[in-house]
């Protein structure tokens, strides 16, 4: 086992994967001799070629729709998008068309893509570079979406998106490139899509979250762990389908649940979440479902302090958790 | 036929030229004829089907059958394999691919044996594979199938599959954005890649001079480094003609070719619309005297090729192949709900 | 009072508002001469004449682009989309721009700009003509998000959304269009966005819905009334800002509630509405929060047997109800 | 400076140049200079704040400065207002709008004082708002701001206001599906709008080749039924009279039209960038010998219009000037958070 950077896992995965299937290419802006903006596809373009590692003029919607199109041809793009903002225009070719593609013909076509998108907050990127549109996509049947939070886990699984038949939006927390570090097995290995896993035992609350955030979960669960109440954290790593047993044995066992996300509260991941469980656990609930999440303004702000204020972080979700288990 | 002022294509002509008179023997132009009949025939009666009921929505392609089966006919000629990413209005289309008047009426009546969705999908939507010839159409969504007849072309490439794609889309389509970057990419990338504009001057009720400040979207083919050519889409054998060319090039590897076929839409937009909202009489009167059947019919007249007795003949085949088909398709069952989740996600 | 159709009142609120204030226009797909595809303008390019009743290229993005545009600089427009399902490639300009104008400039600029957005299934529509996309926008601060159900509602909304100073997204149910008729007052009103109404008053269950379901809810009420179980009906109007009051308030009530859309479950509005209940009327909840939705499937198929399958209805509705009563 | 085929632009030339003699005297020349030297300290003293992470990230308009002051210098000159819809590469654009180095800084810092966005937005992002004047760039999402332009002058003409409205963009953007859309639109209804595309060859790290099959993107401009021309927009002077000329024939209601000024990105995309890893140092090179300020000095001193000395004056001045500004942006508080939840909705 090596220590590893989140940035590293995602780039070996594609290294991993391309090296296995010649049918898996990148596409996306500034993916070639760049090696993408955060340097996830660095070296790629010297050891796969210009074939493989294309160099997309300036236009999602196109990149989205062009992976689609080879994905029905046969091929397994791995389109990216450079920042989750820039998503927007790709929308309909990946919500409108490839999420419905294997339903409308029947299972006769089908689309083995993935979109990767670097996404979320905490980088001082403003409004048009901390966006986190993960529960627009987790409401759209037909996709899965991947959020995962350390090395380890978003290697298995971009591993696993890559391999899988149907299009697969996985977004990767910035924040999390460089500053998540954490041990990668040396030999090869796939994840499942759809399975949570958790990431802290505990008995007292159920602590679910994803991506950056798991992090600063765990902070806030050892914080808590000091007052006597010891806090389970749920790491979901994939966002749809939601792993709807994990949720519910978790909540079963401590009765009380914090749901944690950077995105904003209304109708956000936590939304769901929290649906669920007040449909299939109401009878184990010994508190409300609370949720700590980002405020309902349209998006982050620049200024150090103004960003500051929007994110989540342990000391937010450690109150919320006092909250849950005062109750 | 009018070229736009890109000339890349004009070099070829003679040789097209040449070409299309080895091919289209009296027999072959006959042929086309008498389907180009069948399909008149099978609209018409879809048209009805949908009066009655039991149809729920119908883009008819009359006025555009030209267009659309000497494009499949010509493509199917000059390539060693096709893939087609059509537009809603290809009853023609899908017809020239292969498809049988009974699979289409059980497509446009949403029957279990809907082949290309099994009754999930508007009429013809979906996907009809062959070896040969694919027939793709994921979804109702204005010029969304520029990328991905594109991003398919990129796959054949990249996979040594000598396939061409070729993709059909209305004037209206034009003002996309999707239009424009799958024009862009496969330009950059030289992909073969055929695009056929079926002008027919009108976006529903919108007219093109509400929807370009020019008179020949061809023109902006030269902006994305292909040429782009003007045909009469109502002249079947010159709809052959510059697709076949543009075929040929693709094959060739020279890359993509932007056809602007003018087109007339003789019926409204689809069944659920009313054109005397904003069609003259005197417009539709006008587009009539362009329908392209009867062009093709006074054509083969003319030429002799053509008599009243094969033309009754031609009809009268098409009127009990359109029965037989109709009453197949009215007896066919509807889907039934087992399969309903079925193919959200691969299944494990 | 006169008996009106869904698609008059709309109609009447657009040719009224544009009487009153000339800076209001209508741009969109065969919005002139054809009236719209569902004649909601019909008549308005005749009294308003080309430069305010504006047939635009087929092209969604800028229609809401441009549109956005012009409500900067002072105009009033409403932007019709043709069908919901066509609004994906309009989202980068609605969610990604117009929702973050005013805050990205501190509310130096605003856009006072209607969406119009025809939606919903049971019309034979197929994939692309029987969406229901409004949880996506839902999502989004800095939209409005309405969803009314009667011609009443739909007329004073309508009036209310185009004079609001922010974007509203306005959703029609398509099969409420002629459907759905009721009285409409003949003198001018206008109804505040982000209240809800209580369509049916009721004591044991609370029924939350919105759009076309309302009046699947009222059926399902009545068959529950004779069943002795005396359902309220609460119509949320506007699905975002919701009506938190009037949802906690009618829980309180009832300890019971039963969610109803049409829309896809996971992710929905239901679930939203799930999480605010189970987050702040804990203490009041006799039953599981339970949901009655569209299935999890990529879209309202085509077929007769599989939309009938598809579209929640009242013996759904009303089994739903049972189960919550019985709990 | 070459023009694309397109000549209607071509017809008021004479015209242009004799209104740009009339109107560039001397004094104006140095005081564009001046300016210029101004601009070029200030953007270097942006990255320095960079590199000292005071700056949390920044886009240099080093190159493109000519272009940017040129256009909005004519704009200004020959508009009886102007609402212009810049890119995010636009600190030249908005020094030549009126925004002071102190108010740049302001933003750059993401201090309080911000007047475009009081620190919620990326540096100059946001709007400001003068009676003659408004800059509004409302997000970084590339060719977004295309519609908006065309959505404000089509709002300018509906309300009968004469505003001229400009947008300006890179090459990138032109492949944006919204780009497409709002060149169309602008086509078709003729609006006053002025299109400039500041093409430096490069969208980040990919070159021109690999955005589009052509050597000049104004070659499009035709297909949406407007001129397009090419200009050397490391010139400011040329750029002030293809520009001058636009903005004339919008007044008159002429239409829109399209520029496209050749210019050079002298420095990494943004500060984040490294541009070493796809660009070589003989390109860097090649392209400093473009470098729109030392062209513009080098001709004024040909001219005798500048000596020496007033150019070290004007850079000791400019850096007086960006001392003073450091030192007030520095000093000065960043937001409070007491106002975060204000302008999510109007408040009531
Ligand atoms: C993105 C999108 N917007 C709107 C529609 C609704 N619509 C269906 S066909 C059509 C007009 C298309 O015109 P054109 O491309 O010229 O094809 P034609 O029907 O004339 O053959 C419109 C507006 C749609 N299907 N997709
Ligand atoms: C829609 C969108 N996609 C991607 C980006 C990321 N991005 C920012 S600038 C840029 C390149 C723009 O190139 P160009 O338009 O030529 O302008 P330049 O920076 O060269 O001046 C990219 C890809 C973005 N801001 N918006
Ligand atoms: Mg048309
Ligand atoms: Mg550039």
């Amino acid at each position: 086992m090596a220590v590893k950077s989140v940035i590293e896992a995602v780039r070996e995965a594609m290294f991993e994967e391309m090296k296995r299937d010649p049918n898996v290419f990148i596409m996306g802006e500034d993916v070639g001799k760049r090696g993408g903006v955060f340097l996830a596809t660095r070296g790629l373009i010297e050891e796969f070629g210009e074939e493989r590692v294309i160099d997309t003029p300036l236009a999602e919607s196109s990149i989205a729709g062009i992976a689609l199109g080879a994905a029905m041809q046969g091929r397994r793009p791995i389109a990216e998008i450079q920042f989750a903002d820039f998503i927007w225009p790709a929308v309909n070719q990946i919500i409108g068309e490839a999420a419905r593609v294997r339903y409308g013909t029947k299972g006769v076509l089908h689309v083995p893509m993935v979109v990767r998108c670097p996404y979320g907050g905490g980088v001082r990127g403003g409004l048009f570079h901390s966006q986190s549109p993960e529960a627009y996509f987790a409401h759209t049947p037909g996709l899965k979406v991947v959020c995962p939070s350390t090395p380890y886990d978003a290697k298995g699984l971009l591993k696993a998106a890559i391999r899988d038949e149907d299009p697969v939006v996985f977004f990767e927390h910035k924040r999390t490139y460089r500053l998540v570090r954490g041990e990668v097995p040396d030999e090869e290995y796939v994840l499942p899509i759809g399975v949570a896993d958790i990431k802290r035992a505990g008995s007292d609350i159920t602590c679910i979250s994803y991506g950056l955030m798991v992090h600063y979960c765990l902070e806030a669960a050892e914080m808590l762990a000091k007052e006597g109440v010891n806090v389970e954290v749920l790491d979901l790593r994939t966002v749809r389908p939601l792993d709807k047993e994990a949720i519910l044995e978790s909540v079963r066992k401590t009765s009380r649940v914090l749901i944690v996300h950077e995105d904003n509260r209304t109708g956000g991941l936590g939304a769901e979440v929290a649906a669920i469980i007040a449909e299939e656990a109401f009878g184990h609930l010994d508190a409300p479902i609370t949720r700590v999440t980002g405020p309902d303004v349209p998006a982050m702000p620049f200024s150090p302090p103004l960003e500051d204020f929007f994110m989540p972080n342990p000391e937010k979700i450690a109150a919320g958790l006092r909250r849950v288990a005062s109750y | 036929m009018v070229r736009s002022r890109n000339t890349a294509a004009t070099q070829t002509r003679k040789a097209a030229e040449h070409a299309v008179a080895e091919v289209l023997t009296p027999d072959v132009l006959l042929g086309w004829y008498s389907t180009m009949v069948l399909v008149r025939t099978l609209d018409e009666r879809a048209w009805l089907l949908n009066r009655q009921g039991k149809a729920a929505i119908l883009a008819s392609s009359q006025g555009h059958e030209a267009t659309q089966m000497g494009a499949v006919w010509a493509a199917v000629r000059y390539s060693p394999s096709l893939a087609i990413f059509p537009f809603y209005r290809g009853l023609a289309t899908a017809i020239a691919t292969g498809i049988t008047p009974t699979e289409a009426l059980l497509s446009i009546l949403a029957k279990a044996g809907d082949p290309a969705s099994g009754g999930r999908q508007f009429p013809l939507h979906g996907a009809v594979m062959t070896p040969k010839l694919k027939v793709i159409n994921i979804s109702n969504v204005v010029a969304t199938q520029i990328p991905h007849a594109v991003g398919y072309a990129l796959g054949c490439r990249m996979s040594g599959d000598p396939t061409v794609t070729m993709t059909t889309f209305g004037d209206g389509a034009t003002s996309e954005g999707d239009w424009h970057e799958g024009m862009n990419y496969a330009g950059i990338y030289k992909l073969p890649v055929v695009f056929i504009c079926e002008n027919n001057g009108v976006a529903i009720s919108v007219p093109q001079r509400k929807q370009m400040a020019i008179v020949n979207v061809a023109d902006r083919a030269a902006g994305y480094g292909m040429p782009g050519v003007v045909v009469d889409g109502t002249d079947v054998m010159a709809v052959y003609e510059v697709v076949g060319e543009a075929v040929r090039r693709a094959v060739r590897g020279e890359g993509p070719t932007f056809i602007e076929a003018k087109v007339v839409r003789l019926l409204p937009h689809t069944s659920d619309d009313d054109d005397r909202r904003y069609r003259t009489p005197e417009e539709l009167e006008d587009m009539k005297r362009r329908d392209p059947l009867k062009k093709f019919k006074e054509h083969l007249m003319e030429q002799g090729i053509l008599t009243a007795q094969l033309d009754e003949q031609a009809h009268k085949e098409a009127k009990e192949h359109v029965d037989r088909a109709t009453e197949a398709a009215e007896a066919a069952p509807f889907p039934d709900t087992g399969d309903f989740y079925d193919h959200v996600y691969a299944s494990e």
